[in-house]
């Protein structure tokens, strides 16, 4: 059994390997590499192309009014596997507080917290406090700068839902545990709930010509749908149609999901430290 | 050249987490060795959309249209969706492996070889 | 439909060619190929108009709380497939190192197979 | 040139600590490890043109995951037996 698993762990890496040789460089993948030069100023233009990234890097920004490509094959094209993912993360975190509840079990959850004379909590050092005060407003508006500038720069629900989320972390990490557990995990809870809800509506408002259809984009000027020029250009905030009310939505999912988990794992350890000696039960 | 070192590291990387997986016993190490796994993955996809002497794919301040190559936008979007969900499934395997350890007392996967189940 | 119907499936330009339809009436084939000879092996003796279709509780009934396991339910086809349960049985033996061991046995092999010839 | 250079060295560095992740029988100096490989693999991103996976990666890869297991190696038992 050992030397059989151990002969088909060489069998895979020598196939891997030998496969090495047989995909394309980075650099040479299959299509036009030059896609915006013959570019004429219609709203779709699929002339001279072969491939599927060529027609949404040539016509992604006509037709979804957003500046960056990868939010706009995130939440326009591909926006039914983005509701897929949005799922698998709301299914991942009711799974996981089910699971933790059972070793919190409504112990420990008005727990005080030792605070020393200024007020802050004890068991972390002084720095690690006030470098928390400090950079928590930090953290969280670069988040939600990322998020609601996710059609412009690098940046979108995804991401700017995680940065929040990381100053959750640091709450955790510095000892500013969460006072009432219950009303905190609703308010997460709730919020959660409501960035998919926000999500599949707007994909059904769109519901005339298909789900997820960009009705806002390209509207001149009305709400979330001024007219972009094509190509290079400073960015305007109100632009991109569905795409900002998504990546808002999915921001909001993103942050309240992990956060649950953060909070639920600490607090899943502070009761697991008051009941000493419980290695057995 | 290029091509060589990051597809090699990305074999390797799939290589070694593959073995760890068969050859190493605590739950957690398995979870490290998983998410290495999934790491080179995500690596391996970002290479195949990189081309060289372009620019990422957003329009805000890139260079202008006649000599805009862009690297291509439909791996990166997937690789996004992906990060996201293999935190989440990171921390659901994590929750049952300290839940494991609650019940059992032991992360070693032999040792949890005997445990019959009760029905 | 006027040619053969091995036109339709192997094309000499393309390969063979994916038909759903095709793949679902060789299925209702199979099955009613699987039902007709697999009577001579499976149980005969069950008969619809006796005790053998009623619950059994075994132990003592006169307790309250009696109850019957959901996995009884399939007692019979249990029973009837034990040759095959048997060799199964010893696949599973709770490691889970092992498990990863037979993945990789699996997916050696599919290589062996399939991409064998492409090198 | 100088892109290709900076970029294998990337590469080893990455397999370096993904081996010693994997090698470390101290689970916490692994989880270390394993920041530096996710913290490594953010500039990776970034160099191959994708800043918004770079952005996920660095929030999750180098914090939030390490965060987690920290939190689950407390939990349970910080050496492997």
């Amino acid at each position: 059994m050992k030397l059989v698993s151990l002969l088909a762990m060489f069998i895979i890496a020598g196939f891997m390997f030998t496969g090495i040789g047989k995909l394309h460089l980075p650099g040479d993948p299959a299509g036009n590499s030059n896609v915006f030069s013959q570019r004429s100023s219609e709203k779709t233009d699929t002339a001279n192309i072969s491939t599927m990234d060529d027609y949404y890097l040539r016509n992604g920004q006509m037709e979804t009014g957003s500046n960056n490509i990868v939010t706009s094959v995130v939440f326009d094209y591909r926006g039914f596997d983005t509701l897929g993912e949005a799922a698998v993360l709301f299914l991942v975190v009711t799974s996981i507080s089910m699971l933790l509840f059972s070793i919190i079990k409504g112990k420990d959850l008005e727990e005080t917290v030792l605070t020393d004379s200024d007020g802050f909590p004890a068991g972390m050092t002084r720095i690690v406090s006030i470098g928390t005060v400090l950079m928590l407003p930090i953290i969280m508006a670069f988040g939600a700068y990322l998020v609601i500038h996710g059609h412009l720069s690098p940046g979108g629900g995804f991401q700017g839902g995680a940065v929040m989320a990381t100053g959750t972390a640091l709450l955790v990490i510095s000892s500013f545990v969460v006072r009432n557990l219950q009303k905190t995990y609703k308010l997460f809870s709730f919020f959660e709930s409501l960035g998919l809800t926000v999500f599949i509506v707007t994909g059904f408002a769109g519901m005339g010509i298909s789900f997820l259809h960009n009705f806002l984009a390209n509207n001149d000027g009305s709400f979330l749908g001024k007219v972009i020029p094509l190509g290079t250009n400073p960015g305007f905030l109100n632009s991109g149609g569905i795409l900002p009310i998504l990546s808002t939505a999915v921001g909001i999912e993103v942050f309240c999901g992990i956060s649950i988990i953060l909070v639920l794992l600490s607090r899943a350890l502070n009761a697991r430290g008051s009941q000493k000696g419980g290695h057995k039960c | 050249m290029l091509s060589i070192f990051l597809y090699v590291t990305v074999v390797s990387l799939l290589i070694l987490s593959i073995t760890s997986v068969i050859y190493k016993r605590n739950l957690i190490k398995l979870v490290i060795a998983l998410n290495i796994a999934e790491s080179s993955v995500n690596l391996f996809f970002i290479t195949l959309a990189y081309r060289p002497d372009s620019t990422a794919p957003i329009f805000t301040l890139a260079p202008a249209l006649q000599e805009l190559r862009m690297v291509l936008p439909s791996p990166q979007a997937l690789i996004l969706t992906n990060i996201v969900i293999g935190f989440a499934t990171t921390a659901l395997m994590l929750v049952l492996a300290v839940i494991t350890y609650k019940n059992n007392g032991t992360l070693d996967i032999r040792k949890l070889k005997g445990v019959e189940d009760h029905d | 439909m006027n040619g053969k119907i091995i036109d339709l499936i192997i094309k000499p330009e393309i390969g063979i060619v994916w038909i759903p339809l095709l793949l679902v009436a060789v299925f209702f084939v199979f099955m009613v190929v699987f039902h007709v000879w697999g009577r001579k092996f499976f149980r005969n003796d069950y008969n619809e108009n006796s005790d053998q279709v009623k619950p059994y509780n075994s132990g003592n009934l006169d307790e309250v709380n009696y109850s019957v396991k959901s996995s009884n339910l399939y007692w019979g086809f249990k029973k009837s497939m034990d040759r095959y349960f048997d060799i199964m049985k010893k696949f599973h033996d709770g490691d889970l190192n092992n498990y990863a061991k037979w993945f990789v046995i699996v997916v050696a092999a599919c290589f062996l197979l399939i991409g064998g010839g492409l090198l | 040139m100088t892109f290709s250079v900076v970029l294998s060295i990337l590469c080893a560095v990455i397999l370096i600590t993904a081996v010693l992740s994997i090698l470390f029988r101290d689970l916490m100096a692994a989880v270390v490890s394993y920041a530096v490989f996710g913290l490594v693999m953010t500039v990776i991103y970034f160099m191959l043109d994708a800043p918004d996976v770079a952005i996920a990666e660095a929030s999750i890869g180098a914090a939030l995951t390490v965060c987690i297991f920290v939190i689950a190696i407390r939990m349970t038992r910080r050496r492997e037996e």
